[in-house]
């Protein structure tokens, strides 16, 4: 029997700043073992002697040798790893949870709808189905944020928008004093300028808690089936194994049975959203 | 003549427990000034008390300072007793003694070792001491987590205690703790001897300086008073505590929010030294036998032998806890829930603390709800002992450099060891010019 | 990298919290290895301004306090506030619950304008406090914790959670079964209820949590038979200065 | 049924031979009340006790377990620990050790806890029938009166003697090794037997819930959005006291501590509780169960209804013990089901 609790030691091969609060870190296994995720799945990060955090793999399965975080500044952990440089060493448990339908959604259309710090998740789906574009139909990716100054993976959003197998649109709340030419609102002023055939398309939705309400709305609202839609949700998984009951949605373990929900699977808890 | 002018003023002097300072202005060789001050801020404990039950008013005396919070706990406990006529048990008596033993031997060590130590080592404090003396740091560590540590099982802790209630103990030490208390005591001889021999060593650097003064504390028949006795002085003179306030007229001087006591003479002292002078027949054998080593003979006139006089009783305490340890255990620890019903009375009592006498007196009514509070600190009562000594002193090493005038001055305060923060438990008495 | 520095502070106060440092012995000699103590007065004689970390025990009492408090916070990247007087006024602020006048005259008599005093209040009243260390006195082991948060760059976390978790932890019999009562209901944790393990009740010392169920608690110490001069009392100990049910 | 005998006397050297062996872990008198604490010698034992303070639990899962060593500097260095060591438990009450069980059941499923299993794989646990029920109890309520299994060995006392009965080869054992026991006569079988249909009536008759156990369940589902969940609440300090003394609730949070020396340091997890107001907040502050009520209803629902669901049973055992710490009375699962039952 291996402890639940060891994690194994890893190394940041990269770090760069993504915006004033989001910092990028490209993290290898020292064993040399692929990290073997799946999109949508998360990892728990060990700074020692500071603590473990849950954080999202923002990189798509296809990425080999190594994979991606993205990390907010929130807390001891996440502050801790920010002053961290490439050649640290961390901890690293996982992957852990449940993961994006990249199988069911195969010849189907895709709309994404991330906001904010929600690309990072969501990226990894983005990528994997980039990277399989064939095997999927349509594919649609919506992205809102704050100000131009939070938006991350800016190379990536650049290249998406180019691709002429990808609808890319995105949209910030309030454009500063900045030169942004693009959309201004919030992300479900989005939702007019797209057209979907709402029986053959799924939509993945991350973003922060708040947003959640908002953008299912426009989804049904475009009559997408609600067992079509799917959510990734955050929650405090301190174990990341079903024991510590920190992460509870009513009885639903999230870092278990989530942190990627079908919406048809949690309309009845009154916690989940 | 060179240093016959000095300008001293020393803000806050350190490694005493809060605020004082010593200003001294001297020109051409005259002395125009010499002042000890008070300036620590005035925290009005009697004003805190009214109002609160009798369960309570130990608790919020005990926060006159934390170094003496025993002491002050004890003395508080022994009033609220007398105002009610509570009596205590012979096994609460004899906890109690052991208390002020803890007290005192964790005050003592921490003054001997961490505070005045390092003037005779010439450094600013047992920091550097650290690494240049690891020995001797770790023999006074040693001692001072002993002494702690039997403050934390007899007390409940050390700063502020917890067991220690009316009519007895809120919770006591096991015979087992007991036992193992004691044989941990036993093995604290060598390393009091061995802080002996170092301060031997230094005490060349003690100032002779000698300033007949009366000595006050308690005093009683069976044993070397510290939890219980009547008044006495060195210029003669016994009676109950009752008659405190004949024995400490207080009054106040502009230079300080603490306020000065003297009996007959302008001056009197409290502390180890007063209790040596008065009382150290009754000492242990061994502790006699450390005084008359380190040259500490009564009467002692030279407050500077006041640390000495606390390194004899630091010998005595640890003794004399060991045969207090094996009289409750001859006796078995038994189960006591004390049961007070609170009446109205007024009540004084004393205990000896590390730095002297210290008096609290309460009245109550018959709620148990305090109406009326004083309290009679150790260092106020040594103020007008230390301004005195010092008027004495600066003429005579006035011609000496400033700093060492400063640094024998400094020394002379921390040998009182003052508790500052404990004096200035309020004030009430005229203002003199 | 070099070591941090460190001063501590005193104002109205019985210094014990500054005790309950010199108290640890060979752990703040360990800890020595990581920081410079500057200033302490308690324990040693020399004295600089050029600090990065300041400690103060003890309430600010009267104006004079203020420019002294000033002083600290203009020189120190990191102010911390140790024990009840400077963290909530503690048994300072008894004073503030009844007239300053009176109380003033009560104990000076006539002449009482002579002593400059004013309601007793925290370290935050007056200067941006960054840490709060609770207690009265602090614990030992909570310095240290700390420092090394301190030290590597981590939150320091203080519970928020009541006393009587901690007093269930600790196996204790409650209080209120014994036939006394306390505040522990309403007490910030973090001292492993180290007052009612010791055979006494919880008086307060930690203040209260940041939503302390104040009402339920008066009605629970009414139905345990408390008059309400008697509740208001219990509340006033400690948290005379934070305030109590309504 | 099969038992054996120990007169008192037996049943103390028993106990005494077992402390010379190893550690044993049993009841003792605490300030009036009970707890299990290390024994130092068989006569601190007791056994007609009613309730302990804290469950027993606290030896299969400490309130403080490390679950890695490691060390930052000079190099990065992590270390599983495991901490188990053979122990002995005695006195275990029936409620109790079916909160036990249901331990083992919640920490095997899924993902095997191995801090936990190799922890309750040392231990070998006497139980003992009750013979007086502290004032809060409804164990009678929750199906806990009896329990088959679990315990190594469980004792009854007879009137003066004590039938041993055997629940495993290992308790077999350690009887057959340490103990002078004889066979119990059909008179004490009888006298096991009435005592044992007896239990049923040991709990006070209004400490009792008004339905079956899966009743209970269906009775806070149909409540779920009930005015009792926030009414109560309001008296709620959010102590957590009724989650930390329950013998079913396993929460825990996982800290960091680093040495002083700043290079070596350890991972252990503690107890936490659900009603404690930062349970569901994470780092960037979004508490997701902020409000008192919601927690003050997610025990319930997570006794009666998640757990109940995996474990076909409510996690509760009727001890009582979290009605009795909750001084402003609104944690008492016999109050709060029979007022929803009430409801319309």
């Amino acid at each position: 029997m291996e402890s639940l609790y060891r994690p194994e030691l890893a190394t940041i091969t990269k770090a760069a700043p993504m915006t004033a609060t989001e910092k990028y870190f490209e993290i290898k296994l020292n064993s040399g073992r692929e990290l073997g995720h799946k999109p949508g799945q998360f990892v728990e990060v060990s700074v020692f002697g500071v603590g473990e955090a849950p954080i999202s793999v923002s990189s798509s399965p296809t990425k080999k040798g190594a994979f991606d975080l993205v990390i907010r500044k929130v807390g001891n952990v996440t502050g801790k790893i920010h002053n961290m440089t490439a050649g640290s060493t961390i901890g690293i448990r996982g992957p852990f949870g449940t993961h994006f339908p990249f199988d069911e959604t195969k010849g189907k259309d895709i709309l994404f709808v991330a906001g904010g710090i929600g690309l990072v998740p969501a990226r990894s789906f983005i990528n994997y189905v980039l990277d399989n574009r064939k095997d999927y139909n349509r594919v649609t990716v919506l992205f809102g944020c704050r100000n131009p100054n939070e938006r991350l993976f800016t190379d990536e959003l650049s290249l998406w928008a180019k691709r002429d197998d990808v609808e890319f649109l995105e949209t910030v709340d309030k454009p500063l004093d900045t030169n942004w030419k693009g959309n201004c609102g919030v992300i479900t002023t989005l939702f007019p300028k797209i057209k979907i055939e709402p029986a053959n398309t799924f939509c993945v939705i991350v973003g922060p808690p708040i947003m959640y309400r908002f953008v299912i709305k426009e989804a049904l609202d475009k009559h997408i089936p609600r067992h079509h839609i799917y959510v990734s949700l955050e929650r405090r998984m301190k174990c990341g194994v079903g024991k510590c009951g920190h992460c509870q949605i009513n009885g639903v373990y999230c870092c278990q049975e989530g942190p990627v929900f079908k919406y048809s699977d949690i309309t009845h808890l009154e916690e989940a959203l | 003549m060179s240093g016959a002018n000095l300008n001293i003023d020393l803000h806050y002097i350190t490694r005493v427990e809060g605020h004082g300072n010593i200003v001294v202005n001297a020109k051409d060789g005259k002395v125009d000034k010499v002042e000890w001050q008070v300036p620590e801020a005035p925290r009005f404990f009697e004003a805190m008390v009214i109002g609160q039950k009798w369960d309570v008013v130990h608790h919020i005396t005990s926060r006159i300072c934390g170094i003496c919070s025993i002491g002050h706990t004890l003395a508080s406990l022994k009033a609220t007793e007398a105002a009610m006529g509570i009596k205590i048990s012979e096994q609460t008596l004899d906890l109690r003694r052991l208390a002020v033993h803890a007290e005192n031997l964790q005050s003592h060590v921490l003054h001997i070792g961490y505070l005045a130590l390092p003037d005779l080592m010439g450094v600013g404090s047992v920091i550097p001491l650290a690494s240049s003396h690891p020995e001797e740091v770790k023999t006074v560590v040693r001692l001072h987590r002993l002494a702690n540590e039997m403050s934390d099982l007899i007390c409940g802790r050390t700063t502020h205690p917890q067991r220690l209630i009316p009519g007895g103990f809120a919770k006591l030490p096991t015979e087992e703790e007991l036992e193992n208390l004691k044989k941990r005591l036993l093995t604290a001889e060598p390393d009091v001897m061995a802080v002996a021999k170092l301060v031997k060593a230094l005490s060349p650097k003690l100032p002779a300086f000698t300033r007949e003064t009366e000595y006050v504390g308690l005093t009683c028949d069976s044993e070397y008073a510290l939890y219980d006795g009547d008044l006495a002085s060195t210029d003669g003179g016994r009676e109950p505590v009752s008659k405190y306030l004949s024995w400490t007229n207080e009054y106040c001087v502009p230079q300080s929010t603490a306020k000065y006591t003297k009996r007959k003479r302008g001056s009197l002292m409290v502390g180890a030294l007063a209790r040596f002078n008065l009382n150290h027949a009754k000492l242990t054998k061994k502790a006699q036998a450390l005084a008359k080593d380190l040259g500490l003979v009564a009467p002692c006139y030279n407050p500077y032998m006041n640390t000495v006089a606390q390194l004899v009783e630091v010998a005595h305490g640890f003794e004399d806890a060991v045969s207090i340890i094996d009289s409750i255990l001859k006796k078995g620890i038994k189960d006591e829930t004390p049961n007070v019903k609170p009446k109205a009375g007024k009540g004084s009592a004393a205990v000896e603390v590390p730095r002297g006498i210290l008096i609290h007196d309460y009245t109550y009514d018959g709620n148990g709800v305090c109406t009326k509070a004083n309290c009679i600190i150790p260092t106020n009562q040594n103020h007008s002992n230390i301004q005195l000594d010092m008027e004495a002193l600066v003429p005579r090493i006035i011609a000496k450099p400033q700093k060492e005038v400063e640094l024998a001055l400094e020394m002379l305060v921390r040998a009182y060891d003052p508790c500052i923060s404990c004096s200035t438990h309020y004030l009430k008495v005229e203002f003199k010019k | 990298m070099t070591k941090p520095k460190v001063a501590f502070f005193d104002f109205a106060s019985c210094e014990g919290d500054q005790l309950q440092i010199a108290n640890l012995e060979e752990k703040l000699l360990e800890l020595l290895e990581h920081v410079e103590v500057v200033s302490f007065r308690e324990v040693m004689k020399e004295h600089s301004d050029d600090y990065d970390i300041a400690f103060i025990e003890g309430s600010c009492t009267r104006e004079a306090d203020e420019a002294r408090l000033k002083k600290i916070r203009s020189n120190a990247k990191i102010v911390v506030a140790i024990g009840a007087c400077a963290t909530i006024a503690g048994i300072n602020a008894l004073k503030n619950t009844r007239p300053l006048d009176q109380v003033r005259k009560e104990v000076y008599g006539d002449n009482a304008k002579w002593y400059e005093t004013y309601a007793a209040r925290p370290i935050d009243a007056v200067i941006t406090v960054d840490f709060k260390l609770h207690g009265c006195p602090i614990r030992g082991d909570e310095f240290l914790a700390l420092c090394k948060a301190l030290l590597t760059g981590q939150k320091f976390v203080v519970p928020d959670y009541p006393v009587c978790a901690e007093c269930k932890l600790a196996e204790n019999v409650c209080v209120f079964e014994k036939g006394m009562t306390c505040v522990g209901p309403v007490t910030r944790a973090g001292c492993g209820a180290c007052c009612v393990t010791q055979g006494a009740v919880c008086w307060g010392c930690r203040g209260l949590v940041d939503d302390p169920n104040k009402n339920a608690h008066k009605e629970v110490l009414d139905k345990y038979g408390l008059k309400a001069e008697e509740v208001m009392n219990k509340f006033n100990l400690y948290f005379a200065y934070q305030g109590g049910p309504k | 049924m099969n038992a054996k005998i120990l007169t008192k006397e037996n049943l103390l050297s028993f106990v005494q031979n077992l402390i010379k062996t190893g550690e044993v872990v049993g009841v003792t008198k605490k300030d009036g009340k009970f707890a299990f604490d290390h024994l130092k010698r068989a006569s601190d034992l007791v056994l007609d006790y009613d309730v302990t303070l804290l469950p027993p639990k606290k030896y299969v899962m400490p309130q403080r377990e490390t679950l890695i060593k490691f060390n930052v500097k000079p190099e990065v260095k992590v270390e599983a620990v495991v901490e188990a060591t053979p122990f002995t438990l005695i006195g275990v009450h029936p409620y109790d050790l079916k909160a036990i069980n249901q331990l083992d059941r919640l920490f095997e499923e899924n993902h095997v806890d191995t801090n936990y299993m190799k922890r309750r794989e040392q231990a070998t646990i006497i139980a003992v029938t009750p013979t007086r029920a502290s004032k809060w109890s409804f164990w009678s309520s929750m199906n806990s009166i009896f329990v088959e299994t679990g315990f190594d060995l469980l004792l009854t006392d007879i009137g003066g003697r004590y039938a041993v009965e055997i629940g495993t080869a290992h308790g077999d054992e350690l009887l057959k090794k340490h103990a002078k026991f004889e066979e119990a006569a059909p008179a004490d079988i009888e006298k096991l037997e009435s005592i044992r249909s007896a239990l049923p009536k040991m709990c006070s008759a209004d400490r009792k819930i008004n339905a079956l156990t899966h009743e209970m369940t269906a009775i806070l589902e149909i409540h779920r959005k009930s005015e009792l969940w926030e009414k109560r609440a309001e008296k709620c300090y959010s102590c957590g006291s009724c989650n930390l003394i329950c013998p079913t609730c396993y929460c825990f949070d996982v800290k960091e501590e680093i040495d002083l020396n700043l290079k070596d340091g350890s991972r252990y997890r503690v107890w936490d509780g659900c009603l404690l107001e930062d349970f569901a907040k994470i780092g960037s502050g979004e508490n997701f169960r902020e409000k008192r009520a919601d927690r003050f209803r997610h025990r319930f629902f997570r006794k009666w209804s998640y757990l109940a669901a995996k474990l076909t049973e409510p996690a509760c055992v009727g001890c009582g013990r979290c009605s009795s710490v909750c001084l402003p009375d609104i944690a008492d699962p016999v109050k709060v089901i029979n007022e929803l039952k009430e409801e319309k």
